[in-house]
């Protein structure tokens, strides 16, 4: 754990002064609460991660898929946390925080509504009062999460600005917390945002690498090869990697959305995808410098993915700076890709990942020689990473969530995509929950 | 020269508006009539895709601004093509700035915005800490760099703003982000006291609307008054109406005038000068 | 565990005789592998309940829930099993059962969508086809399951006799069996049908109570005074007693579907709720002899509630024996309060529980002295069972399953009777994945 | 008298129709007709609302008659009206025979049925492990209790069902639920041998629906042929055309007769005959 506020050049607060007391008093509750367990707040966080998360989440070794890749696979499943998702790792964290503060009110951005589902659960749970900016394109596309959260008591605020998806609930959500900071709380949802967000962040997620560090060895002996996680802000990543960070020999992959294509549209002010480390540039967005996709004047991009999770124009200061300097590597896996790989999960090993997850597990098969049986049929296009076979034999890839909140959008998208994977849904698709017959 | 001079002439009133909003000559033409009004220093937003620091009223200007293709390389254009006299101030995030140009830095920018003849910048997600390389490009080129002061910031901070901030402070009059309101914060009188021994002047923002919120913020002490959202919101009437640019003009040249009058009137009462000068 | 095929008068076998051959092949396959641990069936199992399903599942304090009725209340989290419920428990041990026994194709019937998902879940897990009957009703309103079941690569095949739900379902499963019996594995998903199912099914889902107990212990430094679980066909609730049967200071509470009320309508063969312990009356069903809602000629009555799993005329064979010999109290808990508890413990705990399990925190609140604060508040009314103070200073309540699948029906059922307890939706009701905006 | 008397003037002829498919009065013709055609002993379903043992078109019969108000009361009326001189067996699931009446169990279900002469019962769901109340009371009222041989019947359980049964055996043809099908299963050969040296007759069923399957099957050397499904399947059909009860009452007729004549053909090649009686 560190409190420095800057990865290299990346990092730091960028923030209206407004805000800078409250990174100012939140450094200091992070320093005091979290690095140094004053009053126990570190042993009633894991507790409650263990009781009401349901902490340790297991590593399970993956038959299907280390059959089919001839390695051995293993899956981090932090999708069975409580709430589906990686994401109540750092939301209890910081309800709990926002607690020991003295804080009496929280506010939170959410992109695929996982992060507001999450802070809505921990808000409910410590008997604070929560509102969440959602973009009103994923209040559309991830509908279950919005119904989770007022069903949890949080209020709902739509964000119409902009293509209302991610980057606009959080700038939106920051003129919130520039006028309320006094007794409020903003949780961010990823590694992302001024210091103290991306260290802090990144040490409440960090307890899924140092499970997976312990599990593993149990299991095998040995570390692993290489660890694979996907990026949208970066935290289930940072989570991931961090216990290995100083392990030189085990290899990082960090998997962004390659969404439709890696190509930028600049006059429409969109860049298809979600690629801040592949394709993204030096910047200064939410609060801190870092990588982000933008223009050539700086102006950000709209991103796109088919996962709202990933669907960012940024990434995590932290997770920027370990590209840069060569300790992980970068990937991307475009739509289609996931969508395959969602299915392929499903089938294979019984586990519905998120759209968000089923990008890592999109490169697991695309990395050539990736597949043991038919190099041919790997559908390697439209990925870059890692070219040749480096994962080695001892692969951990990060289950960060479950993608019940995906279900619609899989079945349309599959649909729409006319891919031979799916399972055929013509008879259920138009099923009408008040019509109530199949015929 | 240096902004500071401006306010020595009785109390400032800085009006703000989007450049290019609704559209590149239209907003000629306004920026044009607030300098008729009577202002002092015209703060000139140059829009961000992500402005983090706006309420609704100027987000949707610079919507609109973005919207009729303005860009960093417009918008020095525009200030180029502007016939006022009274000194302009740059308003924008700092990734703008950061982008701009050939420098890896903000170099580029400020040069470009002195050659403009630009007097000032205002970077609201730029906060003391890090704004060091802007601080010296401004200084290589003359320019002024300008802080805002919010009614949390912690004495600790305020000497770092003290020391990084020329030409005036912008003094926040309450929370939250900018936007017209009908009564004038406690706080600023507060934020103003602590500021009393500062030698750059003291120019109050946020919710300023009337001509009698800006008397009672110089009467509370103010060297000056930043008005945006009400100016903007008269942009955004004559746009949503389709007025013609000249009646708009007249709007918010007869704005300026309110909110000019009004200050004056309060330095006429302020607790720090004897009486009218 | 025990190999008796009865519960008193209850229990039996009571099929056709093309599966009596099935049954004893199964039998002796109970005893061996389950019951005797051959070729490490039951190492297997644990193993693979741990890592793939995420055993063992917390016991949490629940602190609002302990403030508001002035007892310890403690939550048993089978929310957090893989697929969101205790449904897994006994589907995955069936699945691997069957694959012990050399079967290749594995059928079940389905409610809720909860056995039929874990039962998708485990055969996609261990490699083997499934097909699902589930009756068309619960199609129309438990669809994110029908999707979840086809998207593991499961077949769903609606049934459409009756008023298709789980009966229907459990007699289409059945005759399918009768004639795949010999290459197919039939997982039926509670403690119901002929023997060896209720006894086998009982000791997968043991592991609650097994679990519950020790933690219980540790937690508190004594047993419960009470544990109480809802009861469809009653194998979360047998799993969260069995280990406590012979505790006789812990009270069990086996909390069944009120539904609309508790009166029958011979004439329309309806009974407007799914109690058969607090209402129905001794007969043969699906393969056992148990309680049943049947009218007086022995027709067995359509079900109600307003929970698909609790949907069911039946109920397992031990539990109407602990009933009748007093050792397990029954109570009901109608629509209403069930949808109460629902936003009770959304709100207050930032669980969002199974419509089916919301009924075992209905009882919770609607038992006498239940709220310290205010009786008069309490919705007492529609609630049948323990009406003084027995539940004691210490409960366990199972929380069987997460309620993601049910929040249309929530959102839709609050609003309809205008009940006063669920958040306002009027902005998110009507939202549509296609339209992508809010007003 | 016993039920295996009838079988002991060439191979008989069971057909089965639920009673009260698709009402009282239409039904009783059917099964009248059923006689004239030449059935040897008539299975008469008793419909219960859960027939796990049934494939769709009995399943089918079940509703309509259960929709046309049939109840185990009505039923005892039902057979008290039927104008037949063979011998009939009701068929029904156990529920419906342990509900019945004051008796706690099967008795008062028995009594009241051998009042109205029946002289059989099936129920399915019943295996003889469960049997004992029943055959009991069938006992004590001179009822037979026949019980279904499946073609994955062990040893072990042929056994039990021998000691437990009487009047006839319930051959299944193949596995799987009623319904009418167009081949004779192998499994049914098997079976019979199987059940050689039984000295009850063996009358297989699931699936016969030609006179060709009656012949083949009688060949095989079954005792009888029990036919279900492809009667009901004619009352449907009448039902849902609309059809007047005399002409479906004639295709009844008319498909007794071509399954009798079928299985008499039969056991003129049956290997336990030596040739025509
Ligand atoms: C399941 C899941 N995985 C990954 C992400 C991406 O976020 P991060 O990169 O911060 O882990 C999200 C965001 O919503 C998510 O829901
Ligand atoms: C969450 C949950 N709880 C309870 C039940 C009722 O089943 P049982 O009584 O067998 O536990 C179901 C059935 O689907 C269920 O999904």
């Amino acid at each position: 754990m560190s409190t420095d506020s800057k990865f290299g050049e990346y990092g730091g607060q960028y923030v209206p002064e407004a805000l800078m007391p409250a990174l100012e008093e939140l450094t200091d509750a992070y320093e005091r609460y979290v690095l140094a367990n004053e009053d126990g707040f570190l042993d009633e966080f894991r507790r409650r991660l263990r009781t009401f998360g349901g902490r340790p989440t297991p590593l399970q070794y993956a038959e299907q898929l280390s059959e089919r890749y001839d390695r051995e696979v293993y899956l981090k499943r932090e999708d069975l946390l409580h709430g589906g998702a990686h994401k109540l790792n750092n939301a209890l964290g910081q309800v709990l925080l926002a607690k020991y503060m003295g804080k009496e009110r929280i506010i939170a951005e959410t992109g695929a509504g996982q992060h507001g589902t999450a802070t809505a659960m921990a808000a409910a749970h410590l008997n604070m009062p929560c509102e969440i900016y959602m973009g009103e394109t994923d209040i559309a596309r991830q509908r279950p999460n919005v119904f989770r959260m007022r069903i949890n008591g949080s209020e709902v605020r739509p964000v119409t600005t902009g293509r209302g998806t991610l980057k606009e609930a959080i700038s939106e959500t920051m003129r919130d917390w520039a006028a309320s900071v006094e007794n409020t709380h903003y949780v961010i949802g990823s590694v992302v945002g001024p210091h103290p967000f991306p260290s802090m962040v990144r040490d409440f997620q960090a307890v899924i690498s140092k499970e997976a560090r312990t599990q593993v060895r149990e299991e095998t002996g040995q570390l692993p090869d290489a660890v694979l996680a996907c990026a949208g802000g970066g935290s289930n990543t940072m989570g991931a990697f961090h216990h290995f960070v100083e392990d030189s020999e085990v290899s990082l992959y960090a998997v962004e959305a390659g969404g439709d294509s890696l190509n930028v549209d600049e006059d429409a002010g969109v860049a298809p995808n979600s690629a801040s480390l592949a394709t993204g540039a030096e910047g200064v967005l939410h609060g801190a410098r870092t990588r982000l996709l933008q223009d050539s004047d700086g102006q950000i991009l709209e991103s796109h993915s088919v996962s709202a999770g990933l669907d960012y124009a940024g990434v995590g200061p932290e997770l920027a700076y370990l590209v840069d300097n060569g300790r992980v590597t970068p990937a991307t896996v475009d739509d289609e890709q996931a969508l395959r790989a969602f299915h392929r999960l499903s089938q294979a090993e019984g586990i519905i990942p998120a759209l968000e997850t089923a990008h890592a597990f999109g490169f697991l098969e695309a990395a050539a020689g990736g597949r043991r049986d038919d190099n041919s049929e790997s559908d390697s296009n439209g990925t870059t990473g890692n070219g040749d076979d480096e994962l080695g034999d001892v692969v951990v890839v990060n289950v960060s969530g479950r993608g019940d909140k995906d279900l619609e959008t899989v079945i349309e998208k599959t649909a729409a995509a006319n891919l031979d994977v799916g399972p055929q849904m013509s008879l259920f698709r138009d099923l009408s929950r008040h019509g109530g017959t199949v015929e | 020269m240096s902004l500071s001079r401006v306010f020595e002439d009785g109390p400032a009133l800085i009006p703000y508006l989007v450049a290019g909003d609704p559209t590149f000559e239209q907003s000629l033409a306004y920026v044009e009539a607030l300098e008729r009004g009577g202002a002092d220093v015209i703060e000139l937003g140059l829009p961000f895709s992500e402005p983090i620091a706006e309420g609704p009223t100027i987000q949707r200007a610079i919507v609109r601004s973005l919207e009729a293709g303005m860009t960093p390389r417009r918008y020095f254009e525009f200030v180029e093509a502007l016939d006022v006299t009274v000194p302009l101030v740059c308003m924008t995030y700092y990734n703008l700035v950061y982008q701009y140009g050939e420098s890896d830095g903000p170099a580029s920018f400020v040069e470009r915005a002195a050659e403009t003849g630009i007097a000032g910048l205002v970077i609201p997600d730029l906060p003391a800490e890090e704004a060091g390389p802007l601080r010296s490009a401004c200084d290589d080129y003359g320019l002024d760099l300008i802080f805002i002061v919010a009614p949390t910031t912690t004495d600790g901070r305020l000497e770092r703003i003290r020391d990084q901030g020329s030409g005036y402070v912008y003094v926040q009059a309450r929370l939250g982000t900018t936007g017209a309101r009908e009564d004038v914060s406690d706080q600023t009188t507060e934020t103003l006291t602590r500021l009393a021994d500062w030698d750059v002047p003291r120019a109050v923002g946020f919710g300023i609307k009337t001509g009698k919120h800006a008397e009672r913020i110089v009467r509370a002490g103010a060297d000056g008054v930043i008005v945006g959202s009400a100016l903007v919101d008269i942009v955004a009437e004559g746009h949503e109406q389709g007025n013609q640019t000249e009646t708009v003009a007249a709007q918010l040249e007869a704005k300026a005038r309110e909110l000019d009058s009004g200050a004056r009137a309060g330095r006429e009462l302020s607790p720090t000068s004897g009486g009218p000068e």
